[in-house]
């Protein structure tokens, strides 16, 4: 076991995956000699070339749009868009193109094309760069979704996606990048759990606290807090959006009979709706509170110096858990 | 009510038909009369037999194009967008094409798809709804068709740069090909595609099909000056070739694509040509553009004039222009015959291809939708559509 | 009062905003000369010249950039997207521009500007003709997302979406262009109801049918249908899709104990979601029923051929109201 | 492991520092070592005091410059986007505006704010996270940052057509700037916008300082040739000026501006010029660039060179430059007060200005924030950031 933050368990996994697949090709701003703005691909030029670790030029629909030919030729592209904020001229040939070329061909085109976004806010940063749009993308039929929310995760599941032979929506939550665990590198992926797989990160028995990503720490976190004070909270961390691990999600909230949501997208029509819709409908006779939802407002996202109240933190979870036990 | 702005471009000129591109730009080797003409850059040297069969191409190309028309007034596809007066350009530069080279299409390159070798009735399933496409895009090296503006010009220069990475240059090497419209030129991803093609030398030749119209968008709006201009803000050549000179569409994209697959990098095609028919069958040009415009660019059709040359220079005679007519019928027959054939696909293939890999649930959904349409089993037969019920 | 289809209605509803604001503009693909793909412009560069209806390049990017620039300058720009599928090139400059220069500024920004979707299938149409990306736009805050469902609405919603000083995101159901209403044309705008407000179509208390734009006529007609076996419908059009006029929503359920939502988008991360996670949390303890979804399956919109087992149609609103009454 | 490309363009250069622009493309009426030179399309007149006027801007820039830099790094502000370097493209395209033209900038215009009169504390608040900007472009005409590269071209191009259509234009008229970068030239939407403004015919410029440098990115990752040569592709006039020429840029920008205000059009002017510092304060270019490139730019530095022009030419003596640089001090510490002073927002602002009506859901959200909110009230005080809370 080696203990790795997740920017570099990231870039372990990448290595891997491009030593273990000639055709597996990086490509983005800034990359190349930089390494990417949060060193993700760090290094990877030096040792692979510029030919398959491609500094673009500034555009994210021609980063995508090619991405596309390069995998219709045979390639595995994995394409980082800087910030979150900067998929959106993207998004045409996301939802258009990559999420649909493989219905278009009736399974003739396969697009094993994964689009790298480090997502969310908490770093203090200006506008567009603090955005969560996951929603987005697990509404668009085509795509898988995912996100992960430590290093071991991040090294496992980057290479999942990039053999995965459908398009994934990779979500890095960025404010984590620092943060280090344990990654078992030399473990092989055959050990690993699936990326369509939902993973219990703490059993608990009054309340089922889902999240992913970044909240994948705040919730952990709260766990602990709230265990001092007797209550008992199960996390669940989703790690995939797109599909979700929906029996795995019922399952707990049947036993718990209460359920918090929790991610930093705005609640309004977020990944929380959903899930709150489906568990409302699948574990109506079970549910002893509503399904509650903790995220962003209904608001752009907010100044730097305004985030810390935006997003949900510790004290925002707990509350919702309290709401919860409270009916 | 109407405003006048100071300030504007000199006022639009779509009342007038577009006259003949001025002569030094545009590259013909066959006059509308059917004359052959010599250009020194582009020595195209044809045999008899590749003559005739780039008119048996002409037609049977618009043959099926009248045939697809006619199944949509009869009710047998959805839509349909017509080639009509682009037979020249398609033929031409899909001839111009060797193999392994690829072939990116809008949804308007059904003379293309004809000269990759892909069956017309794939085209009329997309344009019936059987489904979007379904072909093979490696079977003929033909992509699928793509609706959305200018998107296909960016998966077409990241081919190139795939062939690149493959190390397939060199003279006998890959080159790609993308098609697209005048319209086409104004959206944002063509012109990314221009700079990623230029900025990577990709071996790539972009193929503007200028038709004059954008549905009811005389060029105008879309440009102010030439549109092979264009290339030359990017930095690599754009030419401008009569696009009803199945000639001199062939000989320039057959140099255009050879100097690609041996490394020399992109180059714009501006096929200069004209929409003779509507936009698609659901459109009504007589709303926006004057019938003298179409009737002067009938003098130009590109059939004719490769008809006159075979005559003028006695290469062929009746005979052979029947045995092409009855060809075009027999084919036009097949390809109506395959469309009313088509099955009408399982409602349940709605949830097949969405994924390469086990999605539960989607899994899901497909098995409510049949639990439901089975729950109907015993009832009448289904409605016909969505509103056939009250 | 006149008849008038949805398509006329809303010609006339852009008339006579052009004519009461000399600043109000329409641009677009095919706006001038033909008046729009589905008429909905016809007539309009003939009257008022072509710098106030303006066939713009093609491209949607530009269309909505340009829009913003000249709202910036004080007008108010109706920019028309020719097909749902078509949105997505402007993505980026509606989510991280239009909707958010008035936050960014201050408020010292407004940006009144209007971009109209022609949204839905049924219309047998070719790929990324039959979209309904509504939920996107709710999403997104700085945003008002509103949908006709009828061409009464249609005149007065068009109007007052243009007389609106946030940006309006504002879904036209395409397959309903050629259905007519009566329409009160000289009717004044202050007797309307607000654009914010939903609309209840047919009061009911059995179950409560929640629908918006193409859907509206379909539960219409259930409704119909389902009063002849008995059972008694609401039905509400939602209208405003951004804000959510949630009180009625809730008034509503709490009398009927059961809701239903209807709309042609995907179900998954769909407007339903939100609306199902917060009728279960505000109606908690009047549900009798989990709220349930009709909706488009978690797939690209499949070809022309399949759409009507796509669809949600009579059929299938009824068996959800038979599965909600079952419960 | 490195692959190498068949037929790539030839080997990228940014190892070596890119020399000096050719001379016949580059417009330069001050040398380097501050000898005025002259160009027959650019007739510059300027008094003793307009050229102090221009070193005074130059300098109190630069240490505007320097106080951001130094605040972000005692943790003051978030993050600085430096203009070091780019001061002459800046103040020499800022100072030739009217005061009724509008500009539009990216996130790095601070030369231009200064020139339209923004108060720079303004700019503070954004890089600080008080507020997204804030300001009201129509105060002094300068429209708001637009971090999203290349969106406001668009806004600009937009906002020309208002001024056509306003009848806005003629001598006295009113024109439009907008600022971008070249990674810039590479979107979709700076080319849409070139489109826009040609076939519109727009009043506007567009300024393009190529300060060689996307991020990491050298410019031969967006373009194989000049960047003003983009312009000729769509159909009106680029030029290249050597950004770090004050005359220069003052007198290439005001010739367009009013060309633009009488009707001729858009102009895409290149400000060749170099990015001296990190991209932002987050940045760290010793990772991807060579010291010798810098070096060789110092040598070009824009404020020297006008130094020297006035004391070659006797126009201003060291009194002068004493007196400019305290004036750049007491800017300075104002710069600084005022950043230090600034109150953090209230939380509930969150929910301010989102939209211009009434909206009951959001509202419905701000008071159960601030009931969240005052549940902490009779607490310790409430946490420093979401992570300070374990
Ligand atoms: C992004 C996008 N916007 C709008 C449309 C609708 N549309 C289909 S064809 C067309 C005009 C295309 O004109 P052009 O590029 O000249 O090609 P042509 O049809 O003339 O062959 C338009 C606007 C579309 N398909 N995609
Ligand atoms: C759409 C988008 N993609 C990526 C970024 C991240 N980013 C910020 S600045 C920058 C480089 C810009 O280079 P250039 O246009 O040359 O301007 P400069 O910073 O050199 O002034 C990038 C990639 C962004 N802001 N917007
Ligand atoms: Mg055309
Ligand atoms: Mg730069």
């Amino acid at each position: 076991m080696t203990v790795l933050t997740l920017s570099k368990a990231l870039n372990e996994g990448l290595r891997k995956a491009m030593e273990s697949d000639p055709k597996v090709l990086i490509m983005g701003e800034d990359v190349g000699k930089l390494g990417g703005v949060f060193r993700v691909t760090d290094g990877l030029q030096k040792d692979f070339g510029e030919d398959r670790v491609i500094d673009t030029p500034l555009a994210e629909s021609g980063i995508v749009g090619t991405a596309i030919g390069l995998a219709l030729r045979g390639y595995r592209p994995v394409c980082e868009i800087q910030f979150d904020g900067f998929v959106f001229p993207a998004f045409d040939q996301i939802v258009s193109q990559l999420a649909k070329m493989r219905y278009r061909s009736l399974g003739k085109v396969r697009l094993p094309v994964v689009v790298r976004i480090p997502f969310g806010g908490g770093i203090g940063a200006v506008e567009h760069h603090s955005e969560s749009p996951e929603v987005m993308f697990v509404h668009t039929g085509g795509l898988r979704v995912v996100a992960c929310g430590d290093p071991a995760d991040g090294y496992a599941m980057i290479q999942q996606a990039i053999a995965c032979d459908d398009p994934v929506i990779f979500f890095e939550p960025k404010r984590r990048y620092w943060d280090r665990t344990e990654v078992d590198l030399p473990g092989g992926l055959a050990t690993a759990l699936p990326l369509d797989r939902s993973r219990t990160l703490l059993p608990g028995t009054d309340v089922t606290v889902l999240c992913y990503g970044p909240m994948v720490r705040t919730c952990l976190e709260a766990a602990a807090a709230a265990r001092e004070d007797g209550t008992s909270i199960e996390v669940i961390d989703l790690r995939s959006l797109a599909p979700l691990d929906a029996e795995a999600i019922y399952e707990s909230v049947r036993r718990t009979g209460r359920c918090v949501v929790v991610h930093e997208a705005p609640v309004t029509a977020g990944l929380g709706a959903e899930i709150a819709a489906r568990v409302s409908q699948e574990c109506f006779y079970h549910l002893e509170a509503p399904v509650l939802r903790v995220g962003g407002f209904s608001t752009p996202y907010p100044p730097a110096r305004m985030e810390e109240h935006y997003l949900p933190d510790l004290d925002r979870v707990l509350d919702a858990v309290d709401r919860s036990l409270a009916y | 009510m109407a405003v006048k702005v100071a300030g504007r471009a000199a006022s639009r000129s779509h009342d007038q038909p577009p006259g003949p591109a001025t002569a030094p730009d545009l590259i013909q080797l066959l006059t509308p009369e059917g004359e052959r003409t010599y250009h020194p850059d582009y020595p195209l040297e044809l045999t008899t037999e590749e003559v005739k069969s780039l008119y048996r191409d002409l037609v049977l190309v618009r043959r099926i194009d009248f045939e697809a028309i006619a199944l949509q007034r009869q009710g047998e596809l959805g839509i349909w967008a017509s080639l009509l007066g682009q037979e020249a350009a398609q033929v031409g530069s899909g001839r111009a094409l060797g193999p392994r080279d690829m072939a990116f299409p809008t949804y308007r390159e059904h003379g293309v798809a004809w000269c990759r070798g892909l069956d017309p009735a794939r085209l009329l399933e997309l344009f019936r709804g059987v489904s979007h496409g379904g072909w093979d895009p490696r079977e003929h090296n033909f992509h699928l068709y793509t609706i959305v503006i200018g998107a296909q010009t960016l998966h077409a220069t990241g081919y190139a740069m795939g062939i690149q990475r493959d190390g397939a240059l060199g003279e006998d090497g890959e080159a790609v090909i993308v098609y697209f419209g005048d319209g086409a030129t104004s959206q944002g991803d063509v012109n990314e595609a221009f700079i990623w093609a230029s900025v990577t030398n990709a071996p790539i030749v972009f193929f503007c099909q200028n038709n004059q119209w954008a549905i009811s968008e005389p060029l105008d709006r879309q440009s102010r000056i030439p549109l092979y201009h264009r290339a030359r803000g990017f930095g690599f050549p754009g030419l401008r070739v009569d696009g009803n000179d199945v000639f001199a569409c062939l000989a320039v994209t057959r140099k255009a694509m050879q100097a690609a697959r041996e490394g020399q990098g992109p180059t714009l095609i501006e096929a200069y040509t004209y929409r003779m028919g509507a936009h698609t069958t659901t459109d009504d040009p007589t709303r926006y553009r004057l019938s003298a415009e179409l009737e002067s660019w009938k003098l130009k059709d590109p059939i004719e004039r490769v008809k006159q040359y075979l005559i003028r220079s006695g290469l062929a005679r009746d005979d052979f222009f029947a045995a092409v007519t009855a060809e075009a019928d027999e084919v036009g027959t097949r390809v109506r015959t395959a469309c009313l054939e088509m099955p009408d696909p399982d409602p349940l293939a709605i949830f097949d291809h969405v994924y390469a890999e086990p999605n539960a649930p989607l899994e899901r959904e497909r098995a409510q939708l049949a639990a439901y349409l089975s729950s109907f089993a015993d009832e009448e037969p289904a409605p016909a559509g969505p509103e056939a019920r009250p």
